[in-house]
């Protein structure tokens, strides 16, 4: 079957279905899919987690939430109504295993039982498909606030049948943003496939009655990615997503550290990704917007964690964005315990709240960067039309292929790698090595000029070196990489 | 003088790829073979490179939290493998959560490792410590 | 003899001298004043307060200082050897207890005793009068950082004269800022007597060769003072102490809230007392800043409270202020242990680097409320100076009398008291009830509009109940008051 | 029936002003007979106020930490002025530093107060217990 951006029929997508629920044994449990969505259906609008973003964009607050994902359905339980209560979480994730993100189920089995006998868990995340709609209903049943999956799941299909299916109203990740970051060797076409599914299947509950969200994950290897580069995966991820009938997406995008350029990468996504969803026809989605605080190496020292953490909740209320994904001051250890975790939250709700009737005023400066960062996202987008011959779906796996998508620090061997990322003097993060991005003449000088000029405030070269430096300066208490003497 | 022939790697269902491409730039400036087999590599992946390559040492990157269950059997597969006393280093962030290093470090050396690293530990130290081990 | 802003004749000054080294046995240690000059002019440069501020002023570095302050010697010591090392700290203090700022030194020798014997702190402050020149050399000597003496002392002349004598190259306080929020019944013209000692004295080692500083206290009572009312105080005290011949001088802000506001506030303070500096002949004295971390009731939870130092650093490191005055988790329950005071540091240390190469552009909005400040300095300093005749000092106490200067919250009855603050809807500080203070009608017209707004905004009268609802905002979470149900 | 009149103010060399305004105003609204003798007030002077207006309790705040030299013998102080029994309050910040509130209470509750209060305690609680206690 040809691969194209196009709306699933029924017929293809119940033929689909079929081969998906047999992966694995709970997978029958949700085969009558109208039964489903009578049951998601029975979940109260305040726990459902698009309309609560809808009404946070509309009231221009910004809500938190936290990652947070144990192996047992008790303690996930426990978890989550801690961070809601202790953590004043404004929004509930579910953070799945590894193992569950790379369809080992079976691995899942064994870490259940290690953790039941050792009494911690020892799964990074919740094992949904092993837990089945049972778990998945009952830990939804438990908690007061909306609940979404968060993971890294190149093939979800089977995980968003049972989360869907369970009452939880959003799931994170997209074609892109959940292969290259997250798979060493999984083919573009073949996740383009899995998540038009995984799309489709959230529209379906949508069309049915289930206000349902879609979140592509915005900060992709976390590591410098350059604003542009993000917004165009974001962006490409919306209109894939609205093309299968997705009506609420949130488009994401991960802190980089320079107020001013993050200020207007959040800008720059939310104007473009309307704009682009109108171009291509959608005009009744609900745009929403993520701001994920610094994605890349954190600091040991914990008070200064809580100095990244609020800092990066500063430029988020200032963006006014819809939702906060937020650190703890565990990060640079592990995963967080539950008072870390609801640490982390507390210091950004104290932020978001003295900020709340703050905003950024517009400066010639933030118009600057907002412009660079358009045009910029524009150059990439237009060529990957224009390499898919209109259609999007074979754009992204023809762009990956000739580098104009490429993303930095990625373990696929289906990204180019060709492009080096490099704090400017100011800290904002430009193109170092641009590799085959097609950016214009002027944007290629502009990031090579501004990069030249940190040379020369720094006395160094501008090669890898000064991207090694920069991925270590954060968790050294720096944003811009210092030579070494 | 020859030089020495190091694996390196991350284990398991770990996708983590920034500090495994650091690790590959210092190594490989510091004057070693570097066999970097990647992220998502399974204990045979690491055995096979190891073999394959007569490697004097397998580094183990873990950061996602699985490593122990992970790592669970790797000495005594590299030992049938005939990989006889191979030097062993892991580091990382090779346990869930923020534990007490000096208990972590106890159980992975009894995992069979050499050498046991905290979060964040700079590679740096690492090539220190091969020097030592290999006595380069 | 006449109440003048003038320099004091060296007769003059002398002649107070005497007496005021007599007030305490440990002011003989100090009486030949050549002496200790020779000794403080042994400090090694890099432990000199006034030149590391200058120049971390040329190279806009933004400096992190601690308050901190036990009993004894050697636990100072360690106090401050530790937020040196473990905090980062780039500047030093030494918080003096409060019996000495009443000078009290009776009760200090009580409090040393029972220190001594309870092997903990009685004191809330170093009590440098009674350990003498002995003890604040010793202090000073053990220490890498430059110390400066800060307290709240109406009469802080002896004390003045120790902590000069054991080296220790900056004082805070001013002739207002240490009377009216600092004691009950202390009249005007006495402390602008004493502090015109006290700025005399540091100016005579200035001339002598020891680059001296002195920091008027910015934030008064810490609590919702308007900023044009905290500069008009800090702007006055700067013009008294030049006239006695001190050339570094660091005038201060204390957070309010609102980060256009605080930044206008900052950029208003550093031009306009440049601007009267000048105006007054003052030609040749080197004018930092510092930014007082949020002075009002700080929030329980400490997480909440990492989350309101953090914020406040952004707003530093935004408006480039010379130095920050750091908070601590501890804040809202009592004084610091050395653990929870670097903990603050280095979360105020790890935004100010993360921000270090970031700095706020010019907007609309910020230019407009940098206006709006400087225009009420100015209707406030020029009624000053005309109710004083051309005199400033003169003109500060007729001031006072006649409410045109006039501190919220505080408690001595030499301000009129009449004035009242509250929060407009963005959370910038006004004035609810402007007392007397000689507004011009269009800015009384402007504080007034703001508040309605807000009055219309939460559906509530425009009254005191306003004011008492922002007292306890932040310390609740929030910034704004919102009027109870 | 009488309003009940109840002595305020701040002991010692403190000079926190903002939480006895408050104090003031919710007292007086509270239907009180509020002396407020203001900072900087000594025990000599909490006693005359309370002598003066024949008060019925004296609600002492310390902020400032030396809450515990300042308040030493203020009970034996008050018995002495016939003030036999008076309703003893305190609230603020009462010791220095971050202590464990329960040794705190245990402390003042020997120096002979009646209630004590931890950090930033809401004067509504006060006056709650003020009506307990005087039976209003
Ligand atoms: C960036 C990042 C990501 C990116 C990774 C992008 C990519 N493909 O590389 C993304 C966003 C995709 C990601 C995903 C996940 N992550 Co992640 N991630 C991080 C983060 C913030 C930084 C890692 C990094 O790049 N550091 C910079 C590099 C240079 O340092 P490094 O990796 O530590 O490696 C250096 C040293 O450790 C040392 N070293 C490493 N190995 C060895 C070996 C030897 C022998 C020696 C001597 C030294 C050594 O040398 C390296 C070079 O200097 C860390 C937390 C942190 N450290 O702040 C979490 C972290 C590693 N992630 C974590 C988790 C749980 C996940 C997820 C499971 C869940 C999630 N959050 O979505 C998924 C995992 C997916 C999977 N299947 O693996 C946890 C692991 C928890 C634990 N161990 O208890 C961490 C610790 C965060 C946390 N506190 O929860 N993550
Ligand atoms: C504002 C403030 C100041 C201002 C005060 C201005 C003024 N004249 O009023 C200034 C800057 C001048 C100042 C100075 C000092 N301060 Co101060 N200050 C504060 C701060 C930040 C807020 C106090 C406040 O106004 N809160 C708002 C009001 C409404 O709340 P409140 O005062 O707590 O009162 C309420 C309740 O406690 C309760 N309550 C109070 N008393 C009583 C009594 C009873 C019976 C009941 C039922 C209830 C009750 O009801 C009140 C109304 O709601 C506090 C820390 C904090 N809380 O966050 C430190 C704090 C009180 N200060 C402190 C210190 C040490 C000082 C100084 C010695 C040193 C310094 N930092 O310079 C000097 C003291 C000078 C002196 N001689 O007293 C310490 C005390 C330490 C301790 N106890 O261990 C604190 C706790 C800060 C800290 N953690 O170090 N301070």
């Amino acid at each position: 079957m040809d691969l194209k951006n196009k709306k699933l029929t029924m017929a293809e997508f119940m033929k689909t279905r079929e081969e998906v629920l047999n992966t694995w044994h709970t997978g029958a449990q949700v085969a009558d899919l109208d039964k489903m969505i009578e049951y998601a259906k029975t979940v109260p609008s305040e726990k459902n987690f698009a309309l609560k973003l809808q009404k946070a964009k509309e009231s221009r607050t910004v809500l938190t939430q936290p990652r947070a994902g144990v192996a047992l359905v008790e303690q996930q339980i426990k978890l989550l109504n801690y961070l809601d209560e202790k953590g004043e979480a404004d929004l509930l994730p579910t953070t799945i295993d590894s193992y569950t993100r790379q369809n080992r189920y079976e691995n899942c089995e064994l870490g259940i039982k290690e953790s039941l006998r050792l009494e911690r868990s020892m799964l990074n995340g919740f094992p949904i498909v092993n837990h089945g709609i049972l778990g998945g209903r009952k830990l939804q049943e438990s908690l007061n606030k909306p609940i979404q999956a968060r993971h890294g799941t190149p093939d979800a299909r089977l995980m968003s049948e049972i989360l869907h299916a369970s009452g939880w109203t959003s799931n994170e990740g997209g074609a892109i943003s959940y292969n290259i970051p997250y798979s060493k060797d999984v083919p573009l076409d073949k996740t383009i496939r899995d998540w038009q599914y995984v799309d489709r299947l959230a529209a379906i509950y949508e069309e049915n009655g289930v206000p349902t969200n879609r979140e592509p994950f915005g900060p992709l290897t976390g590591t410098l990615v350059p604003p542009s580069m993000s917004n165009a995966v974001a962006i490409i991820e919306a209109l894939l997503a609205a093309e299968q009938g997705v009506k609420h997406i949130t488009v994401g995008y991960g802190q980089c550290g320079n107020q001013i350029q993050d200020i207007s990468a959040i800008k720059a996504l939310e104007k473009q990704t309307d704009q682009y969803l109108k171009q291509f026809g959608h005009n009744d989605c609900v745009v929403t917007t993520v701001f994920h605080q610094w994605m890349g190496g954190f600091p040991k020292d914990e008070s200064k964690a809580y100095g990244a953490i609020a800092n990066a909740s500063v430029t988020a209320a200032l963006a006014k964005v819809t939702k906060v994904i937020v650190k703890t001051p565990h990060e640079a250890f592990g995963i967080p315990t539950m008072e870390a975790n609801a640490s982390g939250l507390k210091c950004t709700k104290m932020v978001l709240q003295l900020m709340a009737d703050q905003r950024a005023f517009m400066s010639n400066k933030l118009k600057e960067q907002i412009d660079v960062i358009k045009e910029e996202t524009t150059c990439i987008l237009d060529a990957v039309i224009e390499v898919g011959k209109g259609d999007l779906a074979k754009g992204v796996v023809e762009a990956f292929k000739r580098g104009i998508l490429d993303i930095p620090f990625a373990p696929s061997r289906h990204t180019a790698n060709k492009i080096l990322p490099a704090r400017d003097s100011y800290g904002a993060v430009r193109y170092l090595d641009i590799g085959n991005v097609p950016l214009s003449k002027e944007l290629k000088k502009y990031n090579k000029y501004m990069l030249e000029k940190r040379g020369i405030n720094q006395n160094r070269a501008v090669d890898f070196q000064m991207t090694v430096d920069d991925i270590f300066a954060v968790s050294e208490g720096q944003l811009v990489g210092k030579p070494s003497i | 003088m020859d030089k020495k022939t190091v694996v390196i790697g991350v284990i398991g269902s770990d996708v983590h790829a920034v500090g495994n491409k650091i690790i590959d730039y210092a190594l490989s400036n510091g004057g070693f073979n570097v066999v970097n087999i990647g992220v998502l590599s399974s204990q045979e992946d690491f055995i096979n490179a190891a073999v394959e390559t007569n490697a004097d040492a397998i580094l183990v990157s873990s950061l996602y939290g699985h490593g122990e269950i992970d790592c669970q059997g790797l000495r005594e597969k590299c030992d049938e493998a005939g990989l006889k006393d191979i030097l062993l280093y892991i580091g990382g962030n090779i346990v869930v959560g923020k534990q007490e290093f000096k208990d972590v470090e106890e159980r992975f050396k009894k995992l069979g490792f050499d050498r046991v690293y905290p979060p964040g530990e700079k590679i740096e130290k690492g090539i220190e410590d091969l020097k030592k081990d290999l006595e380069i």
